[in-house]
């Protein structure tokens, strides 16, 4: 049987659209990126969504249980906490905080790390063995710690928290963006580039750029769930978000003490970090697998 | 007598596109002790029909064959137990680049102990004796000493006792064949064994090689893609164009009355080394370029490029076979 | 070796020599918030005066309790490592089988399932584990201790700091209870950062188990006609398993700082308890000794490793003789 | 198939990680804060007296908490002179201290103990007075210094305590927390070895339990005083662990790690009182929440206004959210058991609507946010300020006022209440004896700071005049006259809206028995015992 019959007259795909291609047979991935795209969505016009203002008390009520169980009503989807507050609205604010705050932190430490660790791969001699001993240094103090020493200069407080965070993941994608262009340097095409006299900023844009996709992916990807687990960390020590805001890590602190009256209040903000953490990972490792599939 | 017979050998791969046909009804007659030339330029699919021969192949490629023999046994209908009772021991491979090919891990000794025949109970029995009365026996260390020397290795001590990156590739390549001889295999399937070696080098192994068949009668199938340098020691030449064979003959009917318009166009390159041209002639090369797997032309897939092509050449030509000579063209013609 | 010894040492001096640089920053800042430290010094005669303090090993005494913060930081940090070794061992046993599977079967399902299960270990957050955990006495009864090093009862003289080695060593008074006591509180915490780490080592083992199994010795192996069983045993797992220990060595940092989470929730008296609580109880002199402690461990420990792996792994032996 | 064979290990490994034998005589009781001291004179907070004044002191009389009369303690009789100012105290014979690693008693107590713990307090000259740094306490000499004249020894085993003028408190007095003995010769011990401070820190009583260990992790160990003179327990190890949280006091009361728990939280007292293998204790106190309106702030100037802003605030939703069954609603300072409580008829000020228009007529500025400060962790009498300043905030909302909530904690919080940079605060009041001055000073005392708890700033000359008479006043009608006369301004000024009195809450494990608790003097396990359920 022959399979190309014909010749084949289709113009020779883009890389990124044979990515493309690819990503689009992985069913799980794709679901993955639409709840992804519904839930950036939600985290962006939560206000628009929510059936109540999550600061909204109601003294009728209180502790109410999500709505399958006995005693809910439908008007509370998820039920309301000890204030008679709404869940539902305060998990969408919470998302808000927690999603919308590691979508910035991404944004920012991945492109502020990416332009230093191009630069610290690029450059050769007193400055990259400052910046080097320096990363290694930063490097050695856990995340959390050095989020603490910011947050105890700083004051707590939501932005407080997302400055810390920035700050202490940074270190971390600059090492390793760094390894990733500087494992791109070694091939021979980069040389070849160099040998064309090409500028730094051309053999960046040109020639590392689009192969370090894969690596990219995954840093990228592990930054995101890293800023997720921090915000909410932080929020949940009371060193993030402070009370009033409904971060969804604080959010859990709060209704800790309710937990034997009304366990769903620490249980669906837990199962929303949960989630969306899950998401994120599928979608990019579809996404990766596609990167990597289209290299082969 | 063939000791390795293969008729219409096809490869599909499952890609992301779909399945692409990446050999084409390839076919391959080995005669028994003799030295067979697999030539094509990278990526024509050489290693491919290697890697179907062993059965080493992934699980998305489709392998159909209408004959595919060594010797009595059918090499397509063989249950995993069986295929690796053969691997090793009636077909052995040496690759390129054999610094890659030795596990970095271990050193160059307990590799080739490992593929040395299994020791018997007997045997091992014995060797506990050794250790504990050092009764001289007969060491697996005289066997791997001699197999190193028939390779061409003198100071063994030293080499047995480095790990592959501590080694250059020749002598790499050379503790290849001498794994590869070792259970004194009925055929050899060498894949570019020289590729990115020194000249002199290069000509060792190829010596080596040749040695081998000569004094142990060993079958050899070597791949390459320098037409040039195997042509020299071949008895027989196969050649292959994108996925299909295209020619395959001995030596002197390639050389003398080559049929295929490809097989032509190499000998030409090759004839134009030697007889010089005139001063500042372009060297002779095939209009247009090998097209990508996922491109390929049907039919002849020589077609776009070839001199001679026809509307006909969409379709694949049969196999014309004489007297050994086999090729496959809708138009063959013979040029003097 | 020697002279690698040497490299590898001033590699470890200098970035030390930034930590302190750091510590010292983070000292006068928070001294400065406490108002306590009226110092008409230069900065940098401050620095060496600081420097010199750390080099006789005095951070500093706690503002609350005036107790030296380097002997309670290290006892504390003791409980913090013996936590992380404890869940190293467990998620080893749980992740490198599951890790070697999965690279063994990629693109399987199984290699699915495996990967599934590893992903959702680093999309639980661990305090929430640890929040929920706090429901498990209601409903299995007096079973796992959900709460703390060590059950009151015992009373364990401090020695080495690792409880699991001083509660041996009261066998005399409380036969093996202590000790057991000890690993029946460990469990759930080590469970739950077994969570993270297990899914650090599965991605970690998969993809070097790939790789291997990619490589042309394992296609070699094949047509050597070895059995699959063997190529996985004696040349896979041999050249999978060592690339993970550095790796690993990468994560330190994360998992310390997840363990220090976990002490928090779990209440459990390691170095992430004490900041925390020496925080909320305004004692900021904790936090340069922290540092310290944590950062200085994490980096000897790199070095440790590097040095180890050079001595264990063949390949790695080239780096003695250059830099490559 | 590996999680089974985990699960099986888990099981097989706890089923049998608790030892019996060695749980059987240990009481392990978690409470909420780590006390600040080990002696009772000094520290009033309801964790010190907890750990100690039951435990590891006697005092001279007690109160018998069924009959509420003085009985007879380490003083086996007592004798009231005709003139009602003296009284004279036989003491008992061959009580003995404690004898731990750092004190060995040689002989028992005698007067020099009882005269040595009480000149502690009232004698300015005495070697331990100002040890510490105790004297700037505001409690500490106050209850005794205007009471009594002297105290003198009459020999070894009999005290005679002088009044300056005739007063019945003084058995109250003596009964209270802060009249424990000490001894005479540990104090002396410590002065030679130079460590004065370790008395208050490494106590020697007379008590049912002596002090082994404390380490700042929150652990305190004691060791049964085999030497007791009473009746004995079969607890041979007292340990107290702190652990603020109350859901993780209560998982360890469910998992067998402690046998009694301190304030378990409001939320969890449902599920408590369903529990059948604990019991739930719970003692009505003085202990009250209050909001403090900050006097001095322009925009509170106005008592009308303080009276409608309390009008706005809905008390019975945060009895509902935050108290849940634990407290109960109030409008006065003084609790129901208070005999100097003003009897009034309990009404309900919420009315959202007349508030508004009150505030209205008083031209109120309701475009000017007002702050509510509060603490940043839970207290006693309030389990979770922010949610109550959350319901505070809603029901001020209501009415058109815009609230900011300040969350502060330990240094941070008392510069603020330094500064006076305010306009509310969430405060309360912790009571530790049972006399309405402890409650009217410290709150509307012009004397007392904000710190030391007049958060309201408020000072008003009539009411300081009251207190300082009523403390010194010997007619008890007289007395009770002038409280109703505070109550009064109180009730008319509002620097404060009292929220609600909480109850002493304990739950305790029914393999526990005999354990009191008195909301004033603390817990005590003198009498309790342990016993094996299965």
């Amino acid at each position: 049987m022959l399979i190309n019959n014909g010749f084949n007259e289709d113009k020779i795909q883009s890389p990124l659209g044979y990515i493309w291609s690819i990503f689009k047979t992985k069913t799980i991935a794709v679901v993955a990126m639409w709840l992804m795209i519904v839930l950036i969505i939600i985290s962006l016009f939560a206000p628009w969504f929510v059936p109540h203002s999550p600061l909204a008390q109601n003294p009728d009520s209180m502790l109410l249980p999500p709505y399958w169980v006995e005693g809910g009503n439908t008007n509370h989807i998820l039920g309301t906490d000890d204030l008679g507050r709404d869940s539902l609205s305060r998990l969408f604010h919470g998302l808000q905080l927690t999603l919308g705050g590691a979508l910035i932190i991404t944004l920012l430490v991945g492109i502020i790390g990416m332009l230093i660790g191009a630069a610290a791969a690029l450059t050769k001699g007193v400055k990259a063995s400052v910046l080097h001993h320096l990363l290694d240094a930063l490097l050695a103090i856990p995340t959390l710690l050095s989020a603490l020493i910011l947050i105890t200069i700083f004051g707590p407080s939501y932005t407080n928290c997302l400055i810390a965070i920035s700050l202490s993941l940074l270190p971390q994608f600059i090492r390793s963006s760094f390894l990733a262009i500087e494992q791109e340097l070694s091939k021979q095409y980069i040389v070849a580039i160099q040998l064309d006299g090409a500028t730094k900023t051309r053999l960046f844009r040109y020639g590392i750029l689009p192969n370090i996709l894969e690596p990219t992916v995954t840093i990228i990807n592990r930054l995101f769930t890293m800023a997720i687990i921090e915000i909410a960390t932080l929020g949940f020590l009371g060193f993030g978000a402070q009370l009033p805001q409904t971060e969804l890590g604080s959010l859990i602190a709060s209704s800790m003490e309710l937990i034997y009256l009304s366990p769903w209040l620490v249980t669906f903000p837990g199962i929303a970090i949960f989630a969306v953490i899950i998401i994120v990972n599928v979608f990019s490792e579809g996404l990766r697998h596609a990167v990597l599939e289209g290299e082969e | 007598m063939a000791l390795l017979d293969i008729r219409n050998l096809s490869i599909d791969i499952d890609t992301a596109q779909g399945k692409i046909r990446v050999i084409d009804k390839a076919s391959l007659n080995i005669v028994d002790g003799s030295i067979h030339g697999l030539i094509g330029e990278s990526g024509s699919g050489k290693t491919l029909i290697t890697k179907a021969i062993l059965g080493l192949h992934n699980s998305n490629w489709t392998v159909t064959a209408d004959r595919m023999f060594l010797g009595k046994t059918d090499l397509s209908k063989l249950t995993h137990k069986e295929r690796r009772q053969i691997l090793g021991k009636e077909i052995s491979v040496i690759f390129q680049e054999p610094s890659s090919y030795l596990d970095p891990s271990q050193k160059i000794r307990v590799q080739i102990e490992s593929v040395l025949p299994k020791k018997t109970w007997k045997q091992r029995f014995r060797l506990i004796l050794t250790k504990i009365k050092k009764v001289n026996v007969q060491s697996r260390r005289l066997q791997i000493k001699e197999l190193l020397h028939k390779v061409g290795i003198q100071n063994d001590v030293a080499v047995l006792n480095c790990f592959p990156h501590q080694l250059s590739e020749g002598v790499c390549q050379k503790v290849m064949i001498a794994m590869a001889i070792a259970n004194s295999p009925r055929l050899i399937i060498a894949d570019e064994p020289t590729t990115a070696m020194e000249a002199v080098t290069q000509s060792q192994i190829f010596r080596l090689l040749y040695k081998l068949n000569q004094l142990n009668n060993t079958t050899l199938l070597i791949l390459s893609n320098n037409f040039a340098n195997t042509s020299n020691i071949s008895d027989y030449m196969t050649l292959v164009y994108c996925g299909q064979t295209v020619e395959s003959g001995s030596y002197k009917q390639i050389m003398g009355s080559a049929m295929h318009p490809y097989t032509q166009s190499m000998l030409k390159t090759l004839i134009n080394n030697v007889q010089f041209n005139e001063h500042k002639a372009q060297l002779y090369t095939l209009p247009g370029n090998i097209p990508s797997s996922n491109q390929l032309p049907i039919g002849c897939r020589l077609g776009p490029r070839c001199p001679r092509a026809q509307k006909i050449c969409v379709e694949n030509p049969t196999l014309t076979t004489k007297k050994g000579h086999s090729f496959r063209c809708h138009y063959p013609t013979k040029v003097s | 070796m020697l002279s690698f010894l040497l490299r590898r040492l001033n590699l470890l001096l200098i970035t030390a020599l930034i930590l302190t640089i750091i510590a010292f920053a983070t000292d006068r800042i928070v001294s400065v918030n406490s108002e306590t430290v009226v110092n008409s010094n230069g900065y940098i005669k401050q620095y060496f005066a600081y420097l010199w303090q750390i080099m006789n090993g005095d951070l500093g005494y706690s503002s609350v309790d005036n107790q030296s913060l380097l002997e309670r930081g290290l006892i504390f940090f003791a409980s913090t490592l013996e936590l992380c070794f404890t869940a190293l061992i467990f998620s080893s046993i749980i992740a490198i089988p599951l890790g070697l599977l999965a690279g063994l079967f990629r693109n399987t399902r199984l290699d699915y399932a495996i990967m599934t299960i590893a992903i959702m270990g680093l999309a639980l957050p661990v305090f929430w584990v640890g929040v929920m955990a706090v429901l498990l006495p209601s409903v299995w009864g007096q079973v796992l201790p959900v709460d703390g090093n060590l059950s009151l009862i015992y009373e364990v003289p401090v020695v080495t700091g690792f409880l699991l080695i001083d509660t041996l060593m009261v066998t005399e008074q409380y036969e093996l209870f202590a000790f057991i006591d000890r690993v029946a509180h460990l469990i759930l915490p080590a469970l739950v950062l077994s969570f993270f780490l297990i899914t650090e080592i599965v991605r970690l083992t998969r993809h070097s188990m790939t790789m291997v199994m990619r490589s042309n010795y394992i296609q070699a192996a094949y047509a050597k006609g070895f059995s699959r069983t063997k190529i996985v045993f004696a040349h896979a797992l041999k050249n999978a398993l060592p690339p993970i220990i550095p790796q690993l060595r990468l994560q330190l940092s994360t998992i310390i700082s997840f363990a220090m989470t976990i002490e928090i929730v779990f209440n459990l008296n390691g170095i992430g308890k004490w900041l925390f609580i020496s925080l909320k109880t305004g004692d900021y002199l904790v936090l340069p000794a922290g540092i310290l402690i944590i950062s200085g461990f994490i980096l000897s420990f790199s070095i440790f490793i590097e040095i180890l792996m050079v001595v264990i792994s063949p390949l790695r032996r080239g780096s003695l003789y250059a830099d490559k | 198939m590996r999680l089974i064979c985990l699960l099986f290990f888990i099981t097989t490994l706890s089923g049998c990680y608790q030892n019996k034998a060695l749980t059987q005589n240990t009481l392990i009781y978690c409470t909420e804060s780590l006390p600040t001291s080990f002696n009772p004179q000094i520290s009033h907070d309801i964790a010190s007296l907890d750990a100690t004044t039951h435990q590891i002191y006697s005092r001279l009389v007690t109160i018998d908490p069924k009959t509420n009369k003085f009985i007879p303690d380490l003083a086996e009789s007592w004798q009231r002179s005709d003139d009602k100012l003296r009284y004279r105290f036989t003491l008992r014979h061959n009580i003995s201290f404690h004898q731990t690693e750092f004190f060995k008693p040689t002989r028992f107590l005698n007067a020099d103990d009882v005269l040595f713990s009480f000149n502690r307090m009232l004698n300015v000259q005495d070697a331990y007075h100002k040890v510490n740094k105790q004297t700037e306490n505001y409690f500490y000499n106050h209850p005794f210094t205007d009471l009594l004249s002297e105290i003198n020894k009459i020999d070894d085993y009999t005290v005679e305590f002088v009044l300056s003028k005739p007063d019945v408190t003084l058995l109250a007095n003596l009964a209270a927390h802060y009249a424990v003995i000490h001894s005479k010769q540990y104090a002396d011990q410590l002065i030679e070895q130079g460590l004065q401070e370790n008395i208050d820190f490494q106590p020697i009583g007379t008590g049912p339990f002596k002090f082994k260990s404390f380490d700042s992790n929150g652990t305190i160990r004691y060791k049964k005083h085999p030497l007791y003179w009473q009746s004995m327990t079969n607890i041979e190890n007292l340990i107290y662990f702190t652990n603020p949280s109350a859901t993780k006091r209560y998982t360890k009361l469910l998992s067998g790690e402690c046998d009694a728990i301190s304030y378990p939280a409001a939320s969890q007292l449902e599920t408590i009182s369903k529990n059948k293998n604990i019991t739930l204790n719970s003692k009505s106190t003085a202990n009250i929440a209050l909001w403090a309106f900050n006097t001095e702030r322009p925009i509170l100037e106005h008592n009308q206004v303080r009276q409608a802003l309390s009008q706005a605030i809905d008390k019975k939703t945060i009895l509902q959210a935050v108290y849940f069954r634990s407290a109960i609603q109030t409008d006065t300072l003084l609790s129901k058991q208070s005999w100097a409580l003003k009897p009034r008829f309990e009404e309900d000020l919420y009315d959202p609507e007349k508030a508004r228009q009150n505030l209205t007529l008083l031209n109120y500025d309701f475009s000017k946010t007002l702050t509510i400060l509060l603490p940043d962790s839970s207290d006693v009498f309030n389990p979770n300020f922010h949610k109550t300043a959350e319901l505070i905030q809603a029901n001020l909302n209501d009415i058109g006022i815009k609230t900011d909530i300040i969350n502060l904690s330990g240094a941070a919080l008392k510069a603020r209440l330094r500064s006076g940079d305010y306009d509310t605060y969430l405060t309360g009041i912790n009571v530790h004896i049972d006399d309405p001055d402890s409650i009217f000073r410290p709150l509307l005392s012009c004397n007392s700071s904000a710190e030391s708890g007049n958060s309201s700033h408020w000072c008003s000359p009539k009411v300081q005049v009251l207190l300082d008479q009523s403390i010194t006043e010997s007619n008890f009608a007289q007395r009770i006259k002038n409280y109703y006369q505070i109550q009064d301004e109180v009730y008319k000024q509002r620097p404060y809206l009292p929220i609600a009195h909480v109850l002493r809450l304990d739950a305790i494990s029914k393999s526990i028995l005999n354990v009191e608790v008195n909301p004033l003097t603390g817990i005590n396990f003198q009498n309790a015992i342990k016993q094996d359920l299965n």
